[in-house]
């Protein structure tokens, strides 16, 4: 698909440009300057970003963007099942982010997975005299507690850049004392623009404390990969996994979703590396790059039509026993998947969506909606980077809207113009775009259903749009009165 | 060795089954729960946010108001989709995105460049600023700020901007809550007090209360004994607004100009000693009118006291409806005490909550087993303890300050009891526990429309009876033998 | 052989287990539901009760009235126990203890007998007569019984006893309720109508419907449009009075004089077409003002029409308060669609109530898959198919006059749904499938309070809403397995 | 504790007199007239009834009593779980009785128990062109579809007595047709005065069709015993069948809680049939006693006391294995009993407690609130005869007031008198006393919980009676404005 430039009838550079003016017109003189080169038609054919992005955020105007914390703790190291992640601060970060990303784990929570909200609760004295001593006493308590964890990560919270505590040394300290990787993190929320750099110290920090540190114990074979970028969102790694092990291949580990530390560690031995979330993972897959020679593979598991020209690209880097099995999993599921089209593309067809997703679903999900028939009118990221918005550009229709970092009032404004039949968002925006009567699906919990990767994914993906679009409950949203 | 750690390289070992099921039972042992309420430093599980929170919650009970982080912009969005995933509605909330630099230079660029575009995209009627960790830290000076703000003309003069210093490192959402609070009504009534004004109004401040069902019962109850009011902080609307086609980002909240004339109030109820004790204190000095602080009336003890109150305050009979609605609750009370007599409970929540469960238990002659503040006081257990003293159903219940869910995990599989009332993080420890847990509590991510239903005055304890009773006889049915399982119950 | 049969004496054989697991498996397959479906003569538990059983309720929805069952006294204390059983409060009434001798000579003397007792003990304002089967078997002449205990003056003359024949075996307990309606509306208005005067007043019948909640709805709905109102038999009160320590026998119901001068209403509404068409025809014929007849507003649409209607027969504008109300209400609605959509349910109660599930689970996207009706007409059979028809959720649902609920038990066996929505009598075939049961209908003998929660209007959609999902969340969250069971639902 | 007589303070045969006489006050001079036999002072001594009973219902004075029917359907062939019983006759009576009464049944429901509501729903043209062609119609589809079925018994409803309907004949062709037995009852419900005539029609029934049409194929034991007149409210017959078998006897056959029709056919061959509710089964011990020379023992299995006493006076019976049996029994128990007292008796010493219930407990169940220190002020039955009333003096305080079939007036009034801390009746009293805040436990059907029988039993009652005097509930009655 992306290789054919669509058009979408009414949607033209001019009419994008024009929405994109309206919205800035809002703006005091400096906002608009800092928001304008954020907001751009799409340039299909260019392949390239038409917006800038990975700026800092605006003051004031309401972006959806987290902070650095959030994308340590809550995209990389939560779904860690095996470790115990110690939220290092104050109560609250951890606090909201305690189970609210539905990266499910295996095994029984507080016995082999750590599915819970540790934290060392700094209170005023921690501030003044440092937390560094209560770390340590907590690491002790922590692996007394829970001896079967594979490890502990310490994750900085703000104040802990501010007042100078050293939680390297302590993690170092511990680790040996306590015979157990302790992997300090310094993703205070304050740094950076957004979760990306959280993504991004998360990286270094496999690098430089996990990645070698341990061998699979089992002879490696030729088809050993690592799942690199799906963090198990309702499932979407145990679904991914069995299509990739259909196809034949060993999925040795999984970053990081139902992950396991040792398996992490171990990762430097697979012959390739799957990454699905580009943007989380990518600095990973350089470094096995250049460090082990890994080879990389970006694949996209939404909808049929990706699933299938990713089943065949990743066929095309092993033997022909794969590619037969590529070939006879595509012919397998192929009928299903049409069936499932058959029954929900009628009542779809042509349905206009708008997307505002983290770093990777704004473009990687776009696939599977055409799959059924819909057209995207906008997208954008949170936290993108320029090499994200280059891979978005030819998945979008010519002209349609690109927004970086969009505030509410843009993105209000845009759907107000565009009147998509959906909006795939967050929780944040769920019910703004419910009171106006627009459907909506939150694309980063997939709305607690799920899994949407992989073909069981698309099953359960086409019949949630098809219920959101169809629920006859927007029908009542205008009172007759 | 490519890693910082030293290591050697090692083989993986996988953990067996037989060292799960060992770690399994283990952790449910008398001698694991010693070790568990050992922990100095390690907390696991705690049941409440931090202060921020709480600010946020006050500024969306007032018309027009923006809340306004000032700090990280990861803050703001954790406050919001921790509302949004509650209430499931929207929580419109910015912050000004302060980050390295800020730390540097503090925070007053991104305040002023913040507080513009606020205005401009977002045209509030006031400007709810509270701060979160990083100015905290660094100390930054909001009064400066804010002054230097409407000097430069960055936002126009009149704009009210109250501010709160909510530091996450000290006390929980409940104490953000109260600044936020006292610092709004000091900023909106300044140089409102009238000698001899008397609005002839009480003036209701519910605490932090995050059920929209009580907001509304606390309105209908006041409209019955025709006392006009004004309620400080009214979330009700806010967050339980239409769904009729359009978005409306300040969809309820107290008016601004009866908040300002609630100085000249007739009388005052501060509802939730311990979420408003700074602004109960501040009312007292300042507003005319009487003033008395209550504990959220939960049960029907605490519900006659409120009416009461509201009686004497107001020098009004107890209207022949509200007589009748008691009635009607205490024959709910006493057609179902068979179905909650001598359960034992496990109670969770904030302080304010802990003190209505535990009366309202106590009167239906159930025993709350297990009371846990993870952010109590001393005079929050003395005051628990005094009314576990004051029932025999209280002889061996037991309460436990400053002490997390991991710990509720440990007495509950030590020392079981029948059901958890709490909240949606409670679900992990009722599932090991193979126990009902019913959400009277926040947050409620987990089920619908549980903020709907009140949880005080009359019918908040047919509210609370009926989905106890019910759960009970729900379990009864689907567990019994086939030969016990019969048309009655 | 000393008994009558002639059989000879066998030595008894048990039953073995593999006989019963043979027929366990065989009561769930498609060749026994054939076989069921088959039966001409064999009722196996029907969903209805018999008539004099509404009239009985209806009775009870009068001021000061006493009910009085002419025949058998066992059949009085049925209709109390009932009634008992499913609102959990008293249900004062009387028989005449008709017995052999009354078979024979027919019941005037224990007739007279009993109003002479019925007047001295308990002081009725009216008293209401209906008959159980004997009187109606041996064809008793009431208007004459009655006329001649006033000429005996057995009891004073101005004492109004309207009575009414309600057959068991005909019909069922809504059409008890229309015929004993219709008869004390006749007796109260008579003489009653006064050319040219208008109440100004909607004169509302609520139909056979057996939660107070209801009751409750309809006044506050009412109130809040500013409309002077009659609830023509309100049990609102009488089967949901204070425990305040004192037993009022005659705990509500319509004022006698309001009654009496409905006749002069603005407007009527009678709800619920199936169990009011004699009173309806009647009420048309003679009562002044306009007459409208309308289903049982359960769900946001028929709801709307109901507001619509009001607000049409009073030239009114819908209330804010209601408009709100309802916008929360559709609010619930979008916010929880996720966990009802495409769910197929098996629906049965009374005619009035099915067309409310029915519209109510449609609206929803949920399918109506078995709808039945253990004693239908082919006119709900034609209005049914037409809701079904109106929605792509009513696609492959089928319709079941006349059925009763060991034929539903095989229809949920071999064509499964996901929940039952009906009364206490479901919970056998609900627990065989292994589904849950929401009980909406009449009667609730197991669970406490559900007749004091709303079905009708917008509260009502919220209240059905809200049970519905979060019980499918509870069955989720108690059967998932360990790495499924998560915060969020 | 029957031997000594006991006195209430403040309760005199002259109190109590006054007390009825303000009562019959409010009647006409009729109703006083056919009611005043039926109230009176207890006369302790004298061992026998202070009131008249068993007579017709006085009208419109809102009389507790039942039916024919209910004492057929609803007392006697209900409880047993293997026969499909066919409420014959127009919908609502079998309707009403479904499930109401709590015998608790074994088995699987439609399987090989039939806890459900068998009807003919009798329409119109039933009435007129009689229903006899239908019940056979339907007695063939009850073959059919419930093949486990022992046996079907057709209850007549009122309309079948009044259209000529020969019931008789139908059962007995039918009979003989599908192989089965077939018992019919004549049990309308306008015949006699009460639910006690459908006791005694089902006795007779019993007698006709059933009794010694079955043998039991393991042989005779001298232990073996028939429990008559338990009828398994809420388990009632499996704590007493367990208590019975403990002191080593055989348990044949139950009449009929639980019941199964052989075993019921076969009771002709025990050794001892022991009664609990003398007033619903006396008929058929006596008829088996003059039949087959079995004797008949009355028992009280309600509260230790009575308990110990009955165990000893069935050990009498019996040699001296069972004597042993019944003295370790008693011995086992007796502490338990004793730690239920000790807990509970404090809180409930003195307290007065007035019962209205059937034909049997309010004279049985009297020991078992004396356990426990509490004290009957006023006792009556719906549907007792003279011979229930003998046996009630003794157990009854001296002048205590026994209201035989009392009008909800009658007992209203007497309760405003008395006070009493507790009142047992039915679910037709039940509100009206809690409403005026007096406790109260259905002493019909345990108020849901029980089993009350035997010595487990007593630990729920007790349980069961200090929650409903003693809960805080009450407390909330009285309101503070």
């Amino acid at each position: 698909m992306s290789d054919k430039i669509r058009k979408i009838e009414g949607i033209t550079k001019e009419s994008t440009q024009a929405m994109i003016d309206d919205a800035l017109a809002a703006y005091p003189e400096k906002g608009r300057k800092k928001r304008a080169p954020h907001l751009a038609p799409n340039d299909a054919a260019s392949g390239c970003a038409s917006v800038k992005s990975n700026k800092k955020t605006v003051p004031g105007v309401m972006s959806a963007r987290g902070c650095a914390y959030a994308g340590a703790k809550g995209v990389v190291w939560g779904p860690i099942r095996d470790m115990v992640h110690v939220s290092h601060g104050p109560v609250g970060c951890g606090w909201y982010s305690w189970g609210t990303r539905r990266n499910l784990m295996s095994g029984i929570t507080g016995v082999n997975n750590f599915a819970m909200q540790f934290t060392s609760d700094f209170q005023e004295k921690d501030i003044v005299y440092g937390g560094d001593k209560k770390l340590a006493v907590l690491l002790r308590e922590a692996k007394e507690l829970f001896p079967l964890a594979k490890g502990i990560s310490v994750l900085s919270e703000c104040p802990v850049g501010l007042i100078g505590d050293d939680i390297n040394s302590v993690a170092k300290a511990s680790s040996k004392e306590l015979d157990i990787p302790i992997i300090p993190c310094n993703c205070e929320g304050f740094r950076g623009v957004s979760q990306s750099l959280g993504h991004h110290i998360s990286n270094d920090t496999i690098r430089d404390y996990i990645i070698e540190t341990r061998e699979f114990a089992e002879p490696s074979s030729p088809y050993d990969i690592a799942l690199i970028g799906d963090y198990n969102i309702g499932g979407d790694v145990w679904s991914a996994k069995s299509l990739l092990e259909e196809i034949g291949l060993n999925v040795k580990s999984v970053w990081t979703g139902d992950g396991e530390l040792e398996k992490i560690a171990a990762t430097h031995t697979v012959k390739l590396n799957l990454i699905h979330c580009y943007r989380s993972m990518n600095y990973m897959c350089k470094v096995m790059e250049e460090k082990y020679g890994i080879p990389w593979l970006e694949f996209n598991f939404f909808g049929p039509t990706k699933i299938r020209e990713s089943l065949r690209a990743i066929g095309a880097r092993f033997d022909q026993t794969i590619q037969d099995k590529v070939e006879m999993t595509i012919a397998k599921y192929e009928p299903i998947m049409q069936a499932i089209i058959d029954e929900y593309k009628p009542r779809l067809d042509g349905k206009k969506v708008m997307l505002l997703v983290g770093g990777l679903r704004p473009r990687h999900t776009i696939g599977a909606y055409e799959d059924l028939g819909m057209d995207c009118v906008g997208s954008g990221y949170e936290f993108a980077h320029t090499d994200d918005y280059d891979r978005t550009a030819p998945e979008m229709p010519e002209a349609t809207v690109v927004y970086d970092d969009p505030s509410e009032y843009e993105f209000e404004k845009f759907a107000h113009a565009l009147k998509p039949d959906l909006i795939g968002s967050g929780i944040k925006e769920k019910y703004v775009f419910q009171k106006m009567g627009i459907p909506f699906r939150q694309m980063h919990s997939w709305d607690y259903s799920g899994p949407y990767h992989g073909y069981n994914g698309f099953e359960i993906f086409a019949r949630d749009v098809d219920m959101a679009v169809n629920s006859p409950t927007w029908k009542l949203v205008k009172a007759p009165f | 060795m490519s890693n910082l750690l030293g290591l050697e390289v090692k083989k993986i070992v996988e953990t067996t089954p037989e060292e799960v099921e060992t770690v399994k039972n283990w952790i449910n042992t008398e001698e694991y729960k010693e070790k568990n309420f050992a922990r100095q430093a390690l907390v696991i599980n705690p049941a409440h946010a931090c202060q921020p929170l709480g600010a946020q919650l006050v500024a969306h009970g007032f018309e027009g108001t923006l809340p306004f982080v000032h700090g990280s912009q990861g803050c703001a969005s954790y406050y919001r989709s921790t509302l949004n995933r509650h209430f499931r509605e929207p929580a419109p909330a910015v912050s000004d995105a302060m980050s390295e630099d800020g730390a540097v230079f503090g925070g007053q660029n991104n305040l002023h460049e913040g507080l513009e575009n606020a205005v401009a995209l977002y045209k509030p009627k006031m400007i709810a600023v509270f701060t979160s960790c990083m100015p905290e830290v660094i100390g930054d000076d909001l009064t400066a700020f804010i002054k230097n703000a409407k000097q430069k003309s960055v936002v126009p003069k009149e704009l009210q901007i109250p501010y709160a210093n909510t530091p996450s490192f000290n006390g929980t959402h409940i104490h953000g809550y109260d600044s936020m609070l006292v610092s709004i009504l000091q900023t909106l009534t300044e140089g409102k007090q009238i000698e001899g004004r008397c609005t002839g109004k009480l003036n209701l401040i519910p605490g932090c209360d995050f059920n929209t069902g009580d907001y509304r019962e606390y309105k209908r109850i006041l409209k019955e004994f025709g006392v006009p009011y004004t309620i400080l902080a009214d979330i009700g609307d806010t967050f339980d607004s239409p769904c009729d086609g359009t978005y409306n980002i300040y969809a309820g909240g107290t008016k601004l100009d009866d908040a300002a004339d609630s100085i000249n109030g007739k009388a005052t109820i501060a509802i939730g000693p311990y979420s408003t004790p700074k602004t109960f204190n501040w009312v007292k000095d300042n507003y005319s009118g009487k003033h008395v602080s209550m504990p959220m009336p939960m049960g029907i003890e605490k519900t006659d006291a409120f009416i009461m109150k509201v009686a004497e305050l107001f020098g009004k009979e107890v209207p022949a409806s509200l007589k009748n609605e008691r009635g009607r609750a205490v024959d709910a009370v006493t057609d179902s005490h068979q179905y909650m007599h001598g359960k034992k409970f496990a109670v969770y929540g904030d302080p304010d909550y802990l003190t209505g469960y535990v009366s309202f238990l106590l009167e239906m002659g159930a025993r709350p087993h297990h009371i846990l503040c993870s952010r109590g006081s001393k005079k929050l257990e003395k005051e628990l303890q005094a009314l576990l003293d004051g029932s025999m159903y209280g002889k061996d219940c037991k309460i436990y300050m400053n002490k997390d869910l991991w710990h509720l995990r440990s007495l509950i599989m030590t020392d079981p009891v029948e059901a958890i009332i709490g909240d949606t993080h409670g679900k992990f420890a009722a599932r090991d526990a193979g126990i009902p847990l019913f959400r009277f509590g926040f947050p409620v991510f987990d089920r619908v429309n549980k903020h709907r239903y009140p949880i005080i005055g009359y019918q908040g304890v047919v509210n609370m009876v009926t989905e106890i009773c019910n759960k009970f006889i729900d379990i009864k049915d689907e567990t019994c033998e086939d030969r016990y399982f019969e048309m009655m119950r």
